[in-house]
């Protein structure tokens, strides 16, 4: 789960680490006036849950009150499209307004969990303030990989090291130790899957500010972090994956025109795979997961159908965890509730795979039965 | 033959009087399977189905029943628990096809669980079989299986039975079926399940299954070059995914060029690996290997 | 470092351990007044380093507030002996007056390092309320050992075995565990050498309460541990050891006239045991560690002087990380602040010891040099 | 011979530019041992003793000067994290001589320790010297000891000097003398440094020496029963010391009755060792079942 960058700021402040002086506003004249008391100049910036921001035009520099109010009045209320959004873009509700930085040095800052090294890794490059990815693939030796034990947790000569890769100063080693040791903090304590900064800047006086703040939160810790739950902004997300996540359905919106019901993601891949290999295309990624009831399968299926782009629906259920029977009641209750008679191909294996085709059978909807998944991606393909 | 399991695995399942336990054993016993016994704590004492005693630890458990080889499903906030009590009790093979442990609390089972001699395969994944021991040890339908000589390995659970479909489709029996699991970090890897399919006189050709997402695939591919002796047939999906985009569960984020379906293929195919075109040709791959290794 | 039973309890209630209503008092006037507020009954209990308090008579239990006046007159200002305790006791500056306890059940619950486990282990026993050693001796199956892995930390499933290993029923189990949780906690967060809970209850109310509580904060920890350090009450301290605690050097006290100057652990057990087959007795183990400079070992031998037991005074020093020479000039500085003339007999031998003996032999000093360890006991022996 | 350092042993010290760090350098490098560099952070580029290279990390020790032992003497608060740079850089073989190092930070590194290939030796120790390699890894004075075919190990410091100088003013050498340092938890047992005397063809007798406090001497017996084939002479020191009072930072904590002299001696009896009545009879204890062996 995302949150805002003001959000994850607030974070960083809590565990010591310095950010620039701001706040947040939704209107162009709280705009106005938050810039007034920073002292006439400040810089807006779009809150979204997309990347690229910068370029698309959701940040800007303002040198008077005034001219804050008119550009937040531009920013505020529209949709932002950035090259991490899809076309349609994101809302900007909120603003944050912040203090001119004096940046005498930009560096890249990043913790995350790397499965070939089983734990948490910390990510760092001198060459901060800009695209981190094009580093990466340009000159893979500017970021260095620091793994971090989870026994011993980030011990200080790591914290050295990476205030060199960031390359600090040893008057700044000492600061940028301490802000990298809250942010690792931050990190596990949150369960986090992503803490990202970019730039985190050393001031001309010698500070260590976090000028941007990234924060991502494991889904699959939110249990535990009922707090951070509440920071949920529905609005940055799109609206039938905001729903399928509610229902703890991975949904992912595409392109093409077949709604696909699957179950398991690696199947739900592979499904996407030969629809594309027989010609047709896929309107979303759907795993609709292991322990699903049949409420669980009609929500699922009324999501693909609330699809516009939707023209003919694919169910691709091996039966493991999830058994045909209940996937089969499921799709016939969408059906139902959405009254939809788009066609349906089906196909079915694994447990309780006849009572499932034997209900789907009796259903009355408009289902062409498929043996295995070439035959299942040739019948959508034909149905075109 | 086939690895990991056999005649002689006695096994329990922990979160058996929940929902998706106590079908899942019913399923394993019907199978096959030589269940001895359930965990729950608090209801120890009990009868699962009028037959299998259910305990409140499994130190009492393995006590009463020499088991060796625990299954688990229980929620997520309690799998981490219910994995270290199997560990604790002395349990060699556990088996977790718990969904949603959260990431850093796997990172310290798996430094734990790395000081002990005990095997876990999974999280988040649908278990193993072997069909020719009658030893269903997970979710899988056990029907679509057949006995045979044919190991299959993958991250997935459904496109595992999807690959067993069609091999059982063509007659092409398994010696043993193994899902590693979805997560970033499992306690089983690739590399570890090739290596036993490699000491397995039980097994003629690996069935290999991966996905978008992280290096688990070049990990092996390193491995299979340095050291495998056997054939393998190998499918990556996720290439009509987009990038950038989290796909479920499944741990596939592409997070780089090394991500991808195509990076992924490629470094199998220079291992030596016969690359399985579509995922509709999983079956028909591995027939056409093993009628040249006749 | 020990605290007191009250502080403990503090840290107790801090981490959400329950324990039973009370207060800590320094006047029978005080006492007699938290007894009418706990409602005219309670027990009064001396708050001493040391343990065997109840059959010391530091435990009364009042019926009346006119009652507790009384007894904690007796009480405060005295000083108690018990079994730990040397033959002046400790002195009594503080009662704690509780509330009486609605027992249903005594249990034993410690938490400690185990070196053969390489960890924290928690003890657990049904058999609280007694002599725990007494237990340990006679039927060391009612001990329960759950050593915890510090990768994890305690683990759910570990709790839910001491607690049916405290002999709780099912329903005391959570609140059991959830104690038990939080226990490991404060030992952990608190680098605690011992936390001891002598009896652990469950009451009548089904709460789980700790009616006794000890901790001891390790020693080497202490310099990250600033809050606890201020609860060091030195009152409690042989005021020779608390001296020489504050200077970093090891010291306890024995019942012998021969003071004992010695670098190293091993080295001064080896002189005690070797005194004592020559016939002689210590009256101390001191070892002045390894890092020390004249000063130091000047403060050590001061220590040792101002012990009016003390007829001589046996300098052993095998100069290792503790140069000779060092040690010589730390000797003379003592017996010159102290303006003694105690007889000195010294076995020296490592780095410096050419230069460390010449120094003494110019000193004036009374001093009987000996090559090996069996020649200084003799020559103590002898000197008697 | 001799175990655990030869000539081929390159040594850098951790806080060379300290106190105690900048000392016992000299004084190592003066005995003769192949001191190589030192490490202080933010001293990286002075020279000490206008000789020896000092670096800022580990990592650049290594590779300048290819060191395989590191020898630490770092203040408590900072030790750990000295430790494990040092593990981190690759370093096999770690002296701590650090005092004072809260226990459960010991515990931590003791799991982290055992996930590497990395031993350590303390902390709370006096190090290890082996004088026939002219390699003194630690603050032992060089001078007491001569070449020879006595190993020495020990829980304290000063008290192993005491052996060595009994065993040097009798002529007899030693091959190795190491003490394993005596906090609850420390890095190398008893009973990994008798298996490594046991192995080396260098070492004819042992002298090992224990305290009072916990059961590290039960452990060594239990070893040398079942394994040990090598004369040894034992003492365990503290009989005098009166039971419930702790002695110091040895560990020395009189908990139960195999924390006992007593207890600990008749394990060790038990278990075959040549007792050595009193600390003043450890060379001449030595040096009776050397003649005997002749």
């Amino acid at each position: 789960m995302k949150i805002h960058e003001y959000q994850a700021k607030e974070i960083f402040a809590r565990y010591g680490v310095k950010i620039p002086r701001g706040k947040v506003v939704r209107t162009p004249q709280e705009a106005s006036r938050a810039t007034e008391e920073l002292g006439g100049q400040s810089v807006l910036k779009s809150q979204v849950h997309a990347g690229g921001r910068g370029n698309a035009g959701g940040v800007k520099v303002v040198r008077s009150p005034k001219e804050a109010e008119d550009a937040a009045q531009q920013m505020l209320g529209k949709n932002l499209i950035t090259r991490q959004t899809d076309a349609k873009g994101v809302p900007v509700n909120e603003l944050l307004v912040e203090g001119l930085a004096d940046i005498a040095q930009e560096t890249y800052l990043a913790i995350t969990i790397d499965s070939s090294h089983r734990g948490p890794v910390i990510l760092a490059s001198a060459q901060g303030g800009m695209d981190i990815e094009e580093v990466a693939a340009a000159n893979p030796d500017d970021i260095h990989t620091e793994p971090v034990d989870s026994t011993l947790g980030l011990m200080p000569f790591q914290s050295r090291r990476l205030a060199a890769k960031l390359g600090f100063s040893p008057e700044l080693a000492r600061p940028a130790a301490q802000a990298i040791h809250a942010l690792y903090r931050l990190f596990v304590e949150n369960d986090c899957s992503l803490v990202e900064i970019n730039p985190l800047i050393a001031t001309g006086d010698g500070e260590i500010v976090a000028l941007d703040a990234k924060i991502t939160v494991e889904d699959d810790s939110l249990f535990r972090h009922a707090d951070l739950y509440e920071l949920r902004d529905v609005s940055q997300e799109d609206k039938l994956e905001a729903q399928a996540a509610d229902l703890d359905i991975s949904y992912v919106s595409l392109e093409g025109d077949v709604g696909c019901l699957v179950n398991g993601a690696g199947l739900a891949m592979a499904t996407l795979d030969a629809a594309k290999n027989a010609g047709a295309s896929a309107a979303n990624f759907l795993d609709v997961g292991g322990g699903a009831t049949d409420e669980k399968v009609a929500s699922a299926v009324e999501i693909i159908l609330s699809d516009p782009k939707v023209k003919q629906v694919l169910v691709n259920i091996f039966g493991g965890i999830l058994r045909c029977d209940i996937a089969a009641r499921g799709v016939i209750l969408a059906y139902k509730n959405k009254n939809s008679s788009l066609p349906l191909v089906v196909r079915m294996l694994g447990t309780n795979v006849d009572e499932g085709k034997a209900i789907l059978r009796d259903s009355g909807l408009n289902v062409t039965f498929a043996d295995t998944i070439a035959e299942a991606a040739q019948a959508i393909s034909a149905a075109r | 033959m086939g690895i990991l399991v056999d005649e002689n695995t006695r096994i329990i399942v922990q979160g058996i009087t929940g929902r998706e336990g106590s079908f899942h054993a019913r399923a394993c016993k019907a199978y096959g399977t030589n269940l001895v016994g359930g965990v729950t704590p608090g209801k120890g004492g009990q009868l699962f189905d009028e037959e299998v005693p259910v305990f409140d630890t499994v130190a009492q458990a393995v006590e009463e029943t020499g088991a060796n080889l625990s299954l688990i499903f229980v929620p997520p906030p309690f799998a981490p628990d219910a994995i270290v009590e199997s560990a604790d009790a002395g349990v060699p093979l556990i088996v977790c096809i718990t969904e949603g442990i959260p990431v850093l609390d796997m990172v310290k089972l798996d430094k734990y669980l790395q000081s002990t001699p005990v095997r876990l395969i999974g999280p988040n994944c649908p278990g193993l079989i072997t069909p020719g021991a009658k030893c269903k040890v997970g979710i899988m339908p056990g029907s679509i299986h057949q006995a045979g000589r044919v190991g299959v390995v993958s991250r997935s659970g459904t496109l595992t039975y999807e690959a067993v479909g069609q091999l059982s489709d063509l007659g092409i029996g398994q010696s043993s079926c193994v899902g590693i699991g979805g997560d970033p970090i499992t306690g089983t890897s690739f590399v570890d399940v090739l290596r036993m399919f490699n000491d397995d006189s039980g097994t003629d050709l690996v069935v290999f299954i991966g996905e978008i997402g992280g290096t688990k695939e070049q990990e092996a591919a390193a491995y299979i070059k340095a050291e495998f002796t056997k054939p393998i047939c190998t499918l990556v999906v996720g290439a009509a995914a987009p990038a950038g985009k989290r796909m479920g569960h499944a741990g596939a984020i592409i997070t780089g060029e090394s991500a991808r379906v195509e990076a992924k293929t490629a470094a199998l195919q220079d291992a030596g690996a016969t690359i399985i075109p579509t995922p509709a040709d999983i079956g028909i791959t591995a027939q056409a290997v093993l009628q040249q290794l006749k």
